[in-house]
């Protein structure tokens, strides 16, 4: 079975004003054709710059991306500056958390989204304006030719990140990344850009790798689910088995840490502590210290992936003598 | 990748050494220079660089050296003067105007709209003529002209500041304006004021010279840097150092200054806040 | 758009009347007595100085001379100079041509290489090239414009004899060659703050996440830096303008005086130096409104590239 | 009236707004600078909290409720209305009578960050609290460490910059220093939307204990549906500058009444699966609310509702009482 995208300890790493700001810490990750999978965790977990090696989008001048990142079975890590640019918006593509900072807000509406036609699709001037008017009567925008010639901020959030979406998709790329992409959006209209996005996944069939902090989202949108933490995915399996019936100790902790109906004048499971800082070195499980199944050998080395069950795995000591409390 | 932090502090370093460097030579300037600055020698005049007088000497033979020792007293008294004066009046009217709002705040605004509707030499300039010339009207001239840009700075950090959270804390918790204003939001806007008002110095410096240089400044025979310029430029043909000479001091002075500024500027700006 | 233009119009109406009044008390406030000066500074009669007071109405109070004094600006008569019987609009048309070239070749020259080079060092971050633009740049800003002049006039005209020392041609194309070095050594001090600030506008532009939009659609890096980073990036350029016009405004004083060139420059400092009040007050009036309305243009300009601006 | 709910049943209110109204200057300006328009940012609002109560505000933003938060506090000034606390009108209060109120009534905001001064140490910014009030003199010390140690902070962090503490810690240090001056009455804005939902959970558990101990009543504000119904006792659902609807905390969210909540309550996307939106696309809200620049023609929400009627495009509904305790503004439910 070939996947589509397929990670192998990929690291991140900034320069920061304390060293090497390790933001991802070996990530492995495959990606089917066509399939949706949430890449799950809290801030500074290494999800986005996961998401930005995807497609090369790190300032190379600051950053050490390391690994490997196979597309379809070319190695992405190794492409040059015209490979990539051919590669981007055609076999990936990627959509960003904050709708109103993803335009350029001193031009126009229409030829931002235009000039994505006709430098991905190949289209020429005329195409492409057709096709952006296209673009803008699809979104249900009334009088298209006036909001052609309109600026970002005359448009709302919601409508900005599907236009962002429909843009990001002008190529057909067989993947999208999409980096929180309601994290800005107000719940009604988040509920309406999910919506957007499962159809137009039916429609074209491509796969989504979606990068959340709300398990919700994940239960909504994703078959698949992998949860990071300190810079390394913990688990990774179907979404029902992994919501139902958590592997990992730190999945199971922050379901709990949500609240829910019913949970009203009851305490909250919380998680103590913090992560580990960027700067720091391994030493044992990263959670090791906040974990409430922890045993002492927990501390001897990094936990490996192990198997947890059909197409599940888990990067914990204790994964087969656990048992874990999920959500019904 | 974000200036590296030993880039910075190279600078910083560099910079200061330098303006120490120049308030030394201006305090020690009894003391190391070889003549008293206004000693009239028409046999030394326009004599080239020999041991009595390291930088030659001008038409009435007073020593170059000397008179661009002294020079940069008057010249960094002034800046200083200048910068001081300016720099706390401005500093006020602007936490005042930002934080108060309202009609002080149109007001105090309507009056520096004023003053910025003229250019700052232009403005100098009307003044000293007005109030006549020499260095102390001219700094006090000037100390006018730069007093509207500090202020509207300030305003508008102000303006930030007071829509931060820790201030509206503070008025929930009932503190007075006055301990909002200069306890909690003046350290804020602080560095931001100290980077200005170091490279005001440099402009101030500038514009001194440019007082004197126009005959509006320091009066001869005093020695001012600006001034010798002046008076220099008459012999620019024959003794082309008597001018240069004054003019490279000016601009050392400024770029110690402004490389100051510089420094200041990178160790206080990466990340001031969190998130 | 036009409500804009309106609206800041009008905002300039009281600026103007109240800069306008402090510039007429300015030159009241002298010590010296203007019939005095009038009467060219000898010892003369108080009979001869009442007649020339009552002429030229110094006998009547403060605001009715300015009344009397901006009316006459309305209508495009700032006066008569005391020195030279000449009237003082015709004075500044006669000298502001060449005022106008110097300052049309500065702005030129300035930011024609500002721009480029400022772009060059924000994309060659940290590179010889930036360093070399950087510390440049510094001494440029250093340099009083006066010490920039006698330095091209040494090196330029008495060393290599490549271009006139003094003065001013007789014609807009023999000025080309007599305004070349004082315009460079105005403009110098416009560069280099121009260069900074596109260098770091530029830096700070290609940081947002709408380049790396412009990224994702595979467009190529010269239509990323010139069509989506350069205009964000002269955002801060334009909003420094008004402080740079007041540099050059202040800076041609002195080149003119430097290069003993026959503009506005100097004959303000000609009319201060020899306290010729009417010609200082006409000057300095029609420089600030010039000034004002240019800030005025320039704020257009930002509303031009800013749509939320323009809008708001 | 807000008041006559079940849970709070006796108890009397500590807190209480009427007919509160606040605009500010938008829209395109004339020729002056002025503005046309008005945002109403709050619009005719009534609310009521409870001696020891949690009352939970919820809307999504520009909704007005960070301004209803600081009209609240006398933080910035309403057009009309009125404030009441414990009885007295405190909307007239000025000088001395509202430097007594800053003891009685606090705030914590959303953003742990920005809610310190970045120059003072931890120490500092507590101590300065009883400095500026007079409390505990001498005893400054032994009063701070205690105050930490109750919002379940270290001791050490006092001579810490808060540049150096956790978003987390810093929203217990918000906590901390509101509690300092005991007050009765805390507005809590927005106070764990910037946080973790790990660290989020700390919180609200620290909220829960403050109210149980110390019987503090809060105004507890957030845009996240499920964060409120957990932490409230009653809930109040804003929409551009009114409240729409106010209920029992598990009452609003088994059956809300308004098309608004009912759509906002449909749009949380659940861990749980099952009742998805994305299987049920009918209910979903549709478009997004825009700046109310002018009183709406009708009800504010009916551009955006599926269930609109033609009188809601004449007349706006008021707050109804339409059972024990519960209050919506929908004519759907006027009798």
């Amino acid at each position: 079975m070939s996947g589509l995208l397929s990670l192998r300890g990929l690291r991140v790493a900034f320069a920061g004003e304390g060293g090497a700001a390790m933001a991802v810490r070996g990530v492995d990750l495959e990606l089917e054709g066509g399939e949706g999978l949430a890449l799950v965790g809290e801030s500074g977990s290494g999800k986005s710059a996961t998401a930005k090696a995807i497609l090369g989008l790190h300032d190379m001048s600051s950053t050490a991306v390391t690994g490997s990142v196979r597309f379809e079975g070319r190695e992405l890590l190794e492409l040059g500056e015209a490979e990539l640019r051919s590669f981007r918006g055609r076999g990936a593509s990627m959509v960003f958390q904050d709708p109103g900072t993803s335009f350029n807000p001193l031009l126009r509406m229409g030829e931002q989204v235009a000039e994505a036609f006709r430098s991905v699709a190949g289209l020429d001037r005329k195409a492409a304006r057709e096709a952006a008017l296209g673009l803008f009567s699809r979104l249900g925008i009334r009088d298209p030719v006036t909001r052609y010639a309109q600026y970002p901020h005359e448009f709302s959030g919601g409508m900005l990140q599907r236009m962002m979406i429909l843009l990001a998709l002008a190529g057909r790329p067989r993947l999208l990344v999409a980096d929180e992409p309601t994290t800005a959006l107000d719940v009604t209209v988040q509920a309406q850009v999910l919506l957007f996005l499962e159809e137009l996944k039916e429609e074209l069939g491509m796969a989504v790798l979606l990068v959340t902090h709300d398990m919700g989202i994940v239960a909504e949108t994703s078959t698949r689910i992998a949860v990071m933490y300190a810079g390394r995915i913990v688990e990774t399996g179907g979404t029902a088995e992994v919501l139902g019936s958590p592997a990992h100790p730190y999945t199971e902790a922050l379901l709990e840490a949500m609240p829910r109906p019913g949970s009203r004048g009851t305490r909250l499971a919380t998680i103590l502590g913090l992560p580990p800082g960027v700067y720091e070195a391994d030493s044992g499980c990263p959670f090791f210290p906040r974990c409430r199944h922890a045993l002492a050998s927990c501390m001897d080395g990094l936990p490996p992936s192990v198997e947890a069950g059909p197409g599940r795995k888990s990067a914990c000591f204790r994964t087969h003598s656990l048992s874990l409390r999920g959500i019904a | 990748m974000r200036r590296r932090p030993k880039a910075g502090r190279a600078v910083l370093l560099a910079a200061s050494s330098l303006v120490a460097l120049l308030c030394l030579g201006a305090l020690l300037a009894p003391a190391i220079a070889p003549h008293p600055p206004q000693a009239i020698d028409l046999r030394s005049s326009f004599a080239p660089p020999s041991q009595d007088h390291p930088l030659g000497a001008d038409k009435l033979g007073r020593d170059l050296l000397s008179r661009l020792l002294y020079g940069s007293r008057s010249t960094l008294l002034a800046a200083l003067l200048v910068v001081a004066s300016s720099t706390l009046l401005g500093t006020v009217l602007g936490l005042v105007s930002g934080y108060a709002g309202g009609l002080v705040d149109a007001m105090l605004s309507r009056i520096f709209d004023v003053l910025l509707a003229f250019p700052a030499l232009l403005l100098a300039l009307l003044i000293v003529a007005s109030v006549g010339r020499g260095m102390a009207n001219a700094v006090i001239a000037l100390a006018v002209v730069y007093v509207p840009t500090i202020a509207r700075l300030v305003r508008s950090l102000t303006l930030v500041e007071s829509r931060l959270a820790y201030v509206e804390a503070a008025q929930a918790l009932g503190y007075s304006s006055s301990r909002i204003v200069f306890v909690h939001i003046a350290p804020n806007v602080a560095p931001v004021v100290l980077v200005q008002s170091t490279i005001d110095f440099a402009y101030s410096i500038l514009d001194l010279a440019a007082l004197s240089f126009l005959g509006l400044g320091v009066q001869p025979p005093l020695a001012d840097w600006g001034a010798m310029l002046a008076e220099g430029r008459e012999y620019l043909l024959f003794a082309p150092s008597l001018a240069v000479a004054p003019g490279l001091a000016i601009m050392a002075a400024v770029i110690a200054f402004n490389l100051l500024g510089d420094g200041l500027q990178t160790r206080f700006d990466p990340g001031r806040r969190g998130a | 758009m036009l409500a804009y233009l309106a609206r800041r119009l009008l905002q300039l109406v009281p600026v103007l009347l109240v800069a306008s009044f402090l510039v007429f008390v300015a030159a009241r406030l002298t010590p010296q007595d203007p019939a005095v000066v009038m009467a060219g500074g000898r010892q003369t009669s108080t009979a001869v100085l009442e007649a020339i007071r009552a002429k030229y109405h110094l006998d009547e109070s403060v605001p009715s001379q300015y009344l009397r004094w901006m009316a006459g600006a309305l209508l495009g008569d700032l006066g008569e100079s005391y020195r030279l019987k000449q009237g003082v609009s015709a004075m500044i048309a006669a000298r502001l041509p060449v005022s106008l070239q110097l300052i049309a070749m500065s702005v030129a020259i300035a930011l024609l290489a500002a721009v480029p080079l400022g772009i060059l060092a924000a994309l060659r971050k940290g590179s010889w090239v930036d360093i070399l633009a950087t510390s440049l740049s510094l001494a440029a800003l250093s340099s009083p414009v006066f010490l920039t002049g006698i330095l091209g006039i040494l090196l330029f005209s008495y060393t290599l004899g490549w271009l006139p020392a003094l003065g001013s041609g007789r014609n807009f194309a023999e000025n080309l060659r007599y305004l070349l070095m004082p315009s460079v050594a105005l403009a110098l001090n416009m560069l280099a703050l121009s260069m900074r600030m596109t260098r770091s506008g530029m830096i700070e532009a290609m940081r947002r996440p709408y380049i790396q939009t412009a990224i994702l659609k595979g467009l190529p890096r010269r239509t990323i830096v010139l069509k989506h980073a350069l205009r964000n990036a002269l955002l801060p350029l334009v909003t420094i303008t008004g402080l740079q016009i007041g540099f050059l405004l202040s800076g041609t004083v002195l080149v003119e005086y430097t290069f003993g060139l026959g503009g506005l420059g100097s004959l303000l400092v000609n009319a201060i130096q020899t306290s010729d009040y009417p010609v200082v007050q006409g000057l300095t009036l029609f420089i600030v409104s010039a000034f004002l309305l240019i800030n005025l243009l320039v704020d257009l300009l930002y509303g031009i590239i800013d749509p939320r601006i323009r809008q708001a | 009236m807000t008041g006559g709910n079940r849970e709070g049943a006796g108890r009397p209110a500590i807190f209480e707004a009427r007919l509160l109204e606040k605009t500010f200057p938008a829209g395109p300006r004339d020729l002056l600078g002025r503005s046309a328009g008005r945002l109403r940012a709050v619009d005719w609002v009534d609310i009521s909290v409870l001696e020891a109560g949690i009352l939970g505000l919820v809307g999504e933003s520009g909704c007005g409720k960070s301004t209803l938060a600081r009209l609240a506090l006398r933080l910035i000034e309403r057009d009309a209305g009125s404030l009441s606390f414990r009885g007295e009108d405190i909307g007239a209060l000025d000088g001395r009578g509202l430097s007594r109120l800053r003891r009685s009534m606090q705030i914590v905001f959303q953003n742990p960050f920005a809610s310190f001064n970045p120059r003072f140490r931890v120490g500092t910014v507590l101590r300065e609290v009883l400095r500026v009030h007079r409390l505990a003199p001498g005893a400054e010390r032994e009063r701070t460490e205690g105050m930490l140690a109750r919002v379940g902070l270290s001791k050490e962090l006092l001579e810490r910059y808060p540049g150096e503490l956790s978003g987390g810690q810093l929203q217990r240090l918000g906590f901390a220093r509101a509690l300092l001056v005991e007050p009765a009455f805390v507005v809590c804005d927005e106070p764990v939307s910037a946080l973790d939902v790990s660290v989020q959970a700390q919180i609200l558990n620290l909220v829960a204990e403050l109210r149980e101990s110390l019987g503090i009543a809060f105004l507890f504000i957030a845009h996240d549906l499920r964060v409120v119904e957990h932490i409230s006792d009653r809930v109040a659902v804003m929409y551009l500058g009114r409240i729409v609807e106010s209920a029992g905390s598990g009452e609003l969210y088994l059956s809300p009444l308004h098309p608004y909540t009912r759509g906002l309550i449909r749009a949380i996307p659940s861990p749980a699966g099952g009742s998805s939106f994305l299987r049920d696309r009918a209910s979903l809200i549709r478009g997004e609310a825009s700046r109310l620049l002018e009183a709406p023609r009708g009800c504010r929400f009916r551009p955006r509702c599926p269930v609109a009627m033609a009188r809601c495009g004449q007349e706006e509904p008021g707050l109804t009482g339409v059972g024990p305790g519960r209050e919506v503004a929908c004519w759907l439910h006027h009798s």
